[in-house]
């Protein structure tokens, strides 16, 4: 396997940002981690995972959908779509590589989303194995190995070196694109560590939780469930969840009157919002009962139900540490679970 | 790039036609001329008038117009309002066609059918009654049992009284909430109508309104004999995509915009009481 | 008096006025024949108390680069103490701009009796002044307002 | 104290005194606890938790709880009962409903601040003279107390409760805090050093309105930024100038009412000091118009509902401070 | 959509020298919603009005928008005609396209691109203008004068003359007040009783007044017109329906030490009592704190003296309760207590008298028979000292940061009386400045000085000092001559400031008014609307509103039965409809609005609401009354919800003129 030493990350990332646009995360001031577009200088961060999912990349908070003109009775529709530019997502965890199997599940789907299909057909994400998981994490309960990451292409760090293989095609490209910084070596040490990286995962204190239970099969059992009401007494329905979340995809298309023009743009919604379904003469949802339920059924029950029983969840575990009321997946599963 | 589903296009108002007190009927062509886009009875559009607002309304005009598209609009919101408010030649911007559709080519191909409707309910199934009268020699009986409040909230009551009528090919039973001067036709609420016509158990049947009316004209006609297999009906739910991504009219593991909006009761049945 | 030259800049300026006495005072100033420049535009509104300060902010999103709020004198409101209001108000929302690192320049109260049409004429040709000097706001305007 | 707050729960349950206990439910691991309605003996003793780490104000939830029929009883800390008065004196909540029984607030630690010291996988925490030693799965760690303690409760106001039906532990003394300090050194910075602080904060913004919706004053039926009739509404901080309005409008909204209680920012998920913004009101209000403590009575004029004949001109903004 | 017309006005070349008004009617042609744009010489001629009627009509408008000038001239004008043309008059909005364009500035194309976006603020507000209909609330026939001085007795008579009914509650057992204690009036020197007791006489005769004494206001309810007032009927323990007033009760009273308030406790009365001769109305009043029946049970002689049965130990205080459609207040005024003043030996000494005790002591029907004789020893004083601005003035806690406006004149009027009647005295004032203005005022007090040799000092009182030997030491300072005096009075005489009545603050709390920080009522306008408060229906009637003597407080009075007059006359008041409502689905019931509202507008009702998921519930939400609202919108700005918004001046309205003119 090629290798770079870790002490020339530096030089890597130089290399790769010389002809792409190179995205890793760092720390910031609050110890926090965030991708940032790489400039020199700039640290790898040393975090798990970063505050924001990656999602971001592919689909953004907000972005600009199409531009009318309105002139007397008459509108013109201007497109402001344009070809991205090529780009690398470096060090992204096994979790979030696999939302982005999710993300594609639906953007990809019949008829294609081409803002999503754009950036993604011009990002490569080049992942990295974790060695340090938290006390959050899950990802195993979805069948994600944290030690040996999907994407185009996965680094793998012994503590000297950094190991990277590609996966498929783009993740090749992005190798031989910087292939004169790196050698071949030995990857021995490697399964060690990923060994060792497995023994810690099966320790974890959420090390146990399983999906067997969930899936499309017993829809209406889950939803018809009487653990809901109590689960969701306290959800403040903020969007945090929703927002930090690498899988949630939901989203909003509103229009903004620039005084000169119209803007269609959409930006991230989220279905614990009181006012998502809300339609002029009623609301099917209506208390946060009914919309705390639709989040979770969506990524434990209905996504299983149309994707082959694969579930809208990654066990990031971010949702785990920023919900306001640490109310969150984990618990809802547990609740279900007893029944 | 292609195009993508959520940029739209312009289309031309030629025709404003005020149908009842609230509702327009609206014919949408393209700058060009013609339609915008072909589409199948049952399926919906995305309407909107650039930073008022977009919305999903059903395509009431028939597959076999081949000129023009016709959107029969209630006025209730702020967009509805703006739209009830233009003036002809006004353009707007469509998207679609987004949906399912009555499966006018499959299943219900040969069928006795049996169309009720309620108020603005009339709109999604007026595509499909004009379909299959351009199509007639594909359907068995036609019979179509509708109702409104009052003799003015009869949505397309010309096209009902000059066409639908004097075409010998389909039966129309008119109805109307509470008496009124002037109207010599029945009176009373559509379920009820519904028993007191007691269609034949053979027929399909196709059935929109107001949630009440649908509630209760499918108890109705369990009554009589008829299986939730028989009785499709069609949706609204609050959309915004219109390609089951945004995540809004999502009902268990359907999306309503895709996946729907026309369902079979059986099919609704299965689907979590959320809607 | 008013320079037209193109090249220097020339910032919007929206002035919300009450209705009884500042408003009457730019009357007085327009009867006076009193110059100020043609970048101030006059928002007519009941009370200085009816301006809330989601329309200062509004005015900044769409590309204002001051924005003047006049009232009665305290002490003269004509609703007896809608001003003493708008002072509060105002004087915590600008402190608030400030603090945020907006320049504070852009924004002003004053206090313009039906009276007084010359200090209502001077008050706009000195604060229009001062937010040319700041030059395009652009800490807090919307850039999709921002005009091509 | 858990103990005696389960107890005394208990009792009160069992003599009909109150028909459910607010409080707060443990969760996976020693910090993600939720606050939660009990019901019975047996949930309190399985479920109630009061720690080190037991920090969400309950007292927003009552605006909801206190209008259900039946009486709740609420455990409040010294900053949650000024939360409490303030919502009494704008007849948010219905005051005969709830029991309110007092018990000692901080500091409480926040686990995203030990995180934020490279610490994970963790499994426990204790103080142990100043010093945190942290339980993990990769072994026991420390770091200094102090710097684990919530952003909250660094700069505690009071440690007295200024509403209680009754007592569990002593009551404390409003303290001479020292929380305006970093208002005052951004106060004395450059504007632009004050517009690139503020910018690099507000645009970590999700928008995820996690702020708005815990914090007790924001309790409108229906916020500004919902509606979309407001002509304000917005949903995603689409634009810088979105995410200063929307902190800007709320901290405005909430001023003279905030009681700084600190949710606001303990709940950023992205870590932003909004609590500074309420601060800064909250300092210009006591030194402009007299000090205020919103929440500290129920009956006295909020700053903004106010006004004396002499107070100072909005000018005095362009006269003082750092330009 | 609205359908909106544009005319944009010429002036003459007033707009047109400076605006191309061609260009501003083309360019706001253009704005969606606009279906004609016209431009006319002179708008509001005629034919100017004509033009719009005719379009409104032709084009079937929704919406008129008038490019022309200000709003302050012409906004009723274009109001009328489209009204007359079938159209809203609040569907109307002026650009101010000449005080605020044409007539400042003097570029032709800049003027132009001002009138432009002028005028597109306009399109942009009548887009959401919605018609508006001035509701009217019916006005209650009945008028009531808080107070019975000769504030509220001439209210009262001026409104009954107008034929309309009158309440006046007077917390005394008599009217009369303050008035009715002085001696003479200055500058006329003619005697007080003999001007007002007529007047009291006549309020008590006038079959449209009816005389609540011994009352006071509990309640107010209710807005302009429709005012409910609670008024309590304090027990007198005297049926004032069978009393004569033949006094014999008073005289046989064995109660006799009770010090008499009429005259300022300067002597005593009965227990059972009529306050003085001319009172009105005549009937005895019981004090129970010293009544031997009320304290012990034991006497009874009033009653077994009383050939009309009037005496009623067991009476209780009565609440009647009735609508007005005016309220005037007419609480006036009291000296201040003079307790704090120890400089001055007030308390020590009983010698030291306020003015108004001197007035008793001077007044014929007063404790001496109308000899002025010291307190102490009931000897003639022959020096008497006058301490001007005693708490007026005054920047400490102490007294009143006013002047009390009529203590010069009344002094000048002591002095000289005193002079007249025992020439052998010697009268010293000592003053910070004298006061005079006002008719014959000033010659009044030139008289005092010249004609009757008052000495005026200039300067302040130090210390006054009781002397052992009966003397009173009055040190002071002569700021003039500069040098420090004694004085050997017999009597000093303090003129105390005054200050409102205590009942007022309360009573203002009670009708929603304002008042000063000294408790002085405030004026709805300090130059234009003297008599009326903010709060309409609610006028103002002597020193209620700030110190006044007594013509001044006749002619407040009348004015104020002027203003309550042009109110009752009305069978309803149309109210102006640009005014506040709440929407309640999003009101939090937190109750800011309602601590901005001056007018007391906005009140709190529990309301029953269905909610999203079917069940109902009561929620606390804001109630504006648009008869009482006069829309300044600080109400909008204190709703954190914005549930409160402005008829006329919504939020989206202003910030869709934001939105124009920024764009």
């Amino acid at each position: 396997m090629l290798k770079i030493s870790l002490d020339k990350l530096g030089k890597l990332f130089e290399a790769i940002s010389a002809s792409q646009t190179l995205y890793i995360p760092t720390d910031r001031e609050d110890g926090a981690a965030e991708y940032k577009k790489y400039e020199s200088g700039m640290k790898l961060s040393n975090n798990l995972n970063t505050l924001r999912s990656a999602k971001d990349f592919f689909f953004p908070q907000t972005e600009n959908l199409v531009d009318f003109k309105m002139e007397g009775k008459n509108i013109e529709v201007i497109d402001v779509r344009e070809e991205s530019e090529d780009f690398v997502i470096f060090g992204v965890r096994a979790c979030d590589a696999r939302s982005f199997t999710i993300l594609d599940k639906v953007f990809l789907a019949d008829p294609v989303d081409s803002y999503y299909k754009n950036r993604r057909d011009h990002g490569t994400v080049v992942t990295m194995a974790c060695t340090r998981p938290a006390e959050t994490c899950f990802c195993g309960t979805f069948g994600i190995d944290a030690a040996a990451p999907e994407g185009d292409a996965a680094c793998y760090s012994d503590g000297e070196s950094l190991f990277i293989e590609a996966h498929n095609e783009k993740g090749q490209k992005f190798i031989d694109s910087v292939a004169s910084l790196l050698e071949e070596g030995d990857a021995a040490k490697l399964d060690e560590v990923r060994e060792k990286t497995r023994d810690i995962l099966k320790k974890l204190p959420l090390a146990n939780l399983t999906t067997d239970n969930f899936g499309g099969d017993k829809l209406n059992e889950y939803f018809n469930s009487d653990k809901w009401g109590e689960l969701s007494q306290s959800c403040l329905g903020c969007g945090t969840c929703t927002f930090v979340c690498p899988t949630c995809q939901c989203y909003d298309i509103k229009d903004f009157n620039t005084g000169h023009g119209i803007k269609r743009f959409r930006c991230w919604d989220s279905c614990m919002y009181s006012d998502f379904t809300k339609m002029a003469h009623g609301n099917p949802r209506l208390t946060q009962l009914e919309r705390f339920r639709q989040r979770f059924m969506h990524k434990l029950v209905y996504f299983p139900a149309n994707n082959n029983g694969e579930f809208g969840c990654v066990g990031c575990g971010r949702c785990l540490s920023k919900c306001p009321i640490s109310m969150n997946i984990v618990k809802v599963m547990k609740a279900l679970e007893v029944k | 790039m292609n195009n993508d589903t959520l940029i739209p296009y312009i289309g031309v108002v030629t025709d404003i036609r005020q149908d009842t007190p609230d509702v327009k009927t609206f014919r949408v062509v393209s700058p060009e001329g013609g339609k915008v886009f072909e589409h199948m009875p049952g399926q919906c559009a995305m309407l909107s008038i650039p930073g008022v607002g977009e919305a999903m309304f059903s395509i009431t005009s028939s597959p076999t117009n081949k000129e023009f598209m016709e959107f029969s609009i209630k006025k209730c919101g702020c967009l509805t309002t703006w739209l009830h408010a233009m003036d002809v030649g006004q353009q707007i911007t469509i998207r679609g066609p987004y949906g399912n559709a009555f499966p006018v080519e499959t299943d219900l191909k040969g069928k006795d059918l049996l169309f009720i409707a309620g108020g603005i309910g009339l709109a999604p199934l007026r595509s499909v009654i004009n379909y299959v009268r351009d199509n007639r020699a594909n359907y068995g009986d036609v019979q179509v049992i509708y109702g409104s409040r009052s003799m003015d909230d009869l949505v397309d009551y010309k096209e009902i009284i000059d066409e639908w009528m004097a075409d010998a090919g389909i039966q129309v039973n008119l109805t109307i909430d509470n008496p009124q001067e002037g109207w010599d036709g029945h009176v009373g609420f559509v379920p009820n109508y519904v028993k007191e016509l007691n269609p034949s158990t053979s027929k399909t049947v196709l059935v929109c309104g107001p949630p009440i009316m649908i509630k209760f004209t499918l108890a109705g006609l369990k009554e009589l004999g008829f299986t939730e297999t028989q009785v499709y009906t069609t949706m609204e739910l609050r959309m915004k995509c219109g390609v089951g991504k945004c995540g809004r009219c999502n009902i268990g593991n359907k999306y309503v915009c895709k996946d729907g909006p026309v369902f079979r009761f059986d099919q609704l049945g299965e689907l979590p009481d959320e809607y | 008096m008013q320079v037209n030259d193109n090249k220097e800049f020339q910032p919007l300026i929206v002035a919300f006025c009450c209705n009884w006495c500042s408003y009457a005072g730019a009357d007085l100033s327009g009867t006076n024949r009193l110059n100020y420049p043609t970048n101030v535009k006059i928002i007519r509104v009941p009370c200085s108390c009816r301006v809330n300060p989601m329309f200062i902010l509004r005015a900044f999103q769409r590309g204002a680069d001051g924005v003047i709020l006049c009232g009665c004198h305290p002490g003269d409101c004509h609703y007896t103490s809608g001003n003493y209001f708008t002072r509060r108000r105002m004087t915590l929302l600008f402190s608030m701009l400030d603090f945020l690192g907006i320049e504070r320049d852009r924004t002003r109260v004053e206090w313009v009796s039906a009276a007084e049409g010359a200090k209502f004429a001077a008050t706009m040709n000195e604060f229009t002044e001062a937010v040319r000097k700041l030059g395009p706001n652009r800490r807090l305007e919307d850039l999709r307002c921002r005009k091509q | 104290m858990q103990e005696a707050m389960i107890n005394r729960a208990k009792q009160l349950l069992a003599d009909g005194s109150v028909d459910r206990v607010i409080g707060w439910k443990r969760g996976e691991f020693v910090y993600d606890i939720t606050p939660a309605v009990f019901t019975s003996a047996e949930e309190l003793d399985a479920d109630f938790v009061y720690d080190d780490f037991t920090a969400a104000n309950v007292s927003k939830y009552l605006v909801k709880e206190s209008k259900k029929e039946g009486k709740i009883l609420a455990f409040l800390k010294p900053c949650d009962t000024y939360s409490f008065n303030q919502l009494i004196k704008e007849h948010r909540i219905v005051r005969e409903n709830i029991y309110v029984i007092g018990i000692p607030g901080g500091p409480k630690l926040d686990a995203e601040r030990i995180k934020a010291n490279g610490i994970t996988g963790i499994l426990g925490a204790k103080n142990d003279n100043g010093t945190l030693i942290i339980d993990t799965v990769y072994g026991e760690e420390k770091m200094p107390y102090y710097e684990a303690l919530s952003v909250k409760c660094l700069n505690c106001k009071s440690k007295k409760h200024v509403v209680y039906d009754e007592l569990i532990g002593e009551d404390g003394d409003i303290l001479d805090s020292n929380r305006f300090d970093m208002v005052e050194k951004l106060e004395n910075m450059t504007a632009q050093e004050r517009y690139d602080f503020w910018r690099e904060q507000l645009s970590k913004c999700i928008r995820c309105n996690a702020c708005r919706n815990v914090c007790p004053a924001c309790t409108c039926e229906k916020c500004v930024f919902d509606n979309p009739d407001s002509g304000v509404e917005n949903k995603a901080a689409t634009d810088s100038f979105e995410e200063n309005m929307f902190h800007i409008i709320r901290a405005f909204h909430v001023a003279g009412r905030c009681t700084d209680c600190g949710e606001c920012s303990r709940v950023c998920p992205q870590n932003i000091p909004l609590h500074l913004l309420n601060r800064k009101f909250i300092k210009d209000i006591n030194s402009l118009y007299g000090d205020y403590q919103a929440g500290e009575d129920t009956t006295s004029r909020a700053p903004l509902n106010d006004y004396k004949q002499d107070d100072c001109e909005a000018s005095i903004v362009h006269e003082r401070g750092v330009e | 959509m609205q359908r909106i017309g544009v005319f944009v006005c010429h002036c003459g070349t007033n707009i047109a020298a400076t605006v191309d008004v061609k260009t501003v009617a083309e360019a706001l042609g253009h704005e969606p919603g606009v279906v004609i744009s016209q431009d006319y010489q002179y708008m509001c001629s005629e034919s100017g009005q004509n033009l719009v009627k005719n379009a409104i009509k032709e084009h079937n408008l929704t919406g008129v928008v008038v490019c022309s000038c200000s709003p302050r001239m012409h906004e009723n004008t274009f109001r009328k005609a489209a009204a007359a043309a079938g159209l809203n008059s609040y569907m109307v909005e002026i650009a101010n396209i000449r005080e605020q364009c044409s007539w400042i500035h003097k570029d032709i194309a800049t003027a132009t691109e001002k009138a432009i976006i002028l005028g597109k603020a306009a399109v942009a507000k009548v887009h959401l203008n919605a018609p508006l209909t001035a509701g009217e609330s019916p006005v209650a026939k009945r008028a009531l004068v808080i107070g019975g001085g000769i504030a509220g007795i001439q209210t009262a008579l001026d409104i009954a003359e107008a034929g309309f009914d009158v309440d006046i509650v007077e917390k005394n057992p008599t009217i009369g007040g303050k008035m009715a204690q002085i001696d003479k009036t200055f500058p006329t020197l003619d005697c007080a009783a003999c001007i007002l007791t007529p007047k009291m006489v006549e309020a008590s005769q006038n079959e449209h007044i009816t005389i609540h004494s011994f009352s006071e206001v509990t309640d107010v309810k209710g807005f302009v017109g429709n005012f409910t007032v609670t008024i309590k009927k304090k027990a007198r323990f005297v049926d004032e329906t069978k009393c004569t007033g033949c006094g014999l009760c008073t005289e046989k009273c064995p109660m006799k030490k009770v010090p008499n308030e009429f005259n300022m406790g300067l002597d005593n009365r009965s227990a059972i009592y009529i306050p003085f001769a001319q009172a009105v109305p005549k009937v005895a009043t019981i004090d129970p704190n010293y009544c031997m029946m009320m304290k012990t049970g034991k006497c009874g002689v009033c009653s077994k003296v009383c050939s009309a049965g009037a005496i009623d130990y067991k009476q209780q205080d009565k609440f009647i309760e009735q609508k007005y459609g005016a309220i005037v207040v007419a609480t006036g005024f009291n000296p201040i207590n003079l307790d704090k003043y120890d400089e001055f030996a007030y308390n020590q000494c009983p010698d030291v008298v306020t003015s108004l005790e001197l007035e008793r002591l001077m007044n014929a029907a007063g404790p001496n028979g109308g000899t002025l004789l010291r307190p102490s020893d009931k000897t003639h004083p022959h020096k008497i000292v006058f301490v001007q601005c005693v708490g007026s003035r005054c920047d400490d806690s102490k007294g009143k940061p006013y002047c009390s406006k009529i203590c010069c004149m009344y002094t000048a009027k002591h002095a000289m009386l005193i002079r007249e009647k025992y020439p052998d005295t010697e009268v010293y004032v000592f003053y910070i400045d004298v006061r005079t203005p006002g008719k014959n005022f000033d010659e009044f007090y030139r008289r005092a000085v010249e004609q009757y040799n008052v000495h005026y000092i200039k300067g302040m009182v130090g210390k006054v000092t009781p002397r052992s030997d009966g003397k009173i030491d009055v040190q002071a300072s002569d700021l003039l001559a500069n040098e420090q005096l004694h004085i050997d009075a017999d009597m000093v005489v303090l003129a105390a400031a005054i200050e409102p009545d205590k009942t007022a603050r309360p009573l203002a709390t009670m009708l929603t008014t304002q008042m000063d920080t000294n408790d002085f009522f405030t004026e709805a306008h300090p130059k234009l609307r003297p008599v009326e408060s903010a709060t309409a229906g609610i006028f103002l009637s002597g020193a209620c509103q700030g110190p006044k003597d007594i013509p001044e407080t006749v002619a407040q009075a009348s004015a104020a039965a002027a203003k309550a007059i042009g109110l009752l006359v009305k069978n309803s008041i149309t109210c102006n409809p640009c005014v506040a409502h709440s929407n309640e689905l999003m009101c939090n019931g937190c109750s800011s609005c309602e601590k901005v509202c001056p007018y007391g507008a906005i009140t709190y009702i529990d309301k029953e609401f269905r909610m999203p998921d079917r069940t109902t519930a009561v929620r606390r939400v804001a109630n504006v009354n648009p008869a009482v609202c006069q829309g300044c919108g600080a109400c909008t700005v204190a709703c954190p919800s914005g549930a409160m918004d402005l008829n006329g001046f919504s939020n989206s309205q202003i910030m869709a003129e934001v939105d124009a003119i920024c764009k």
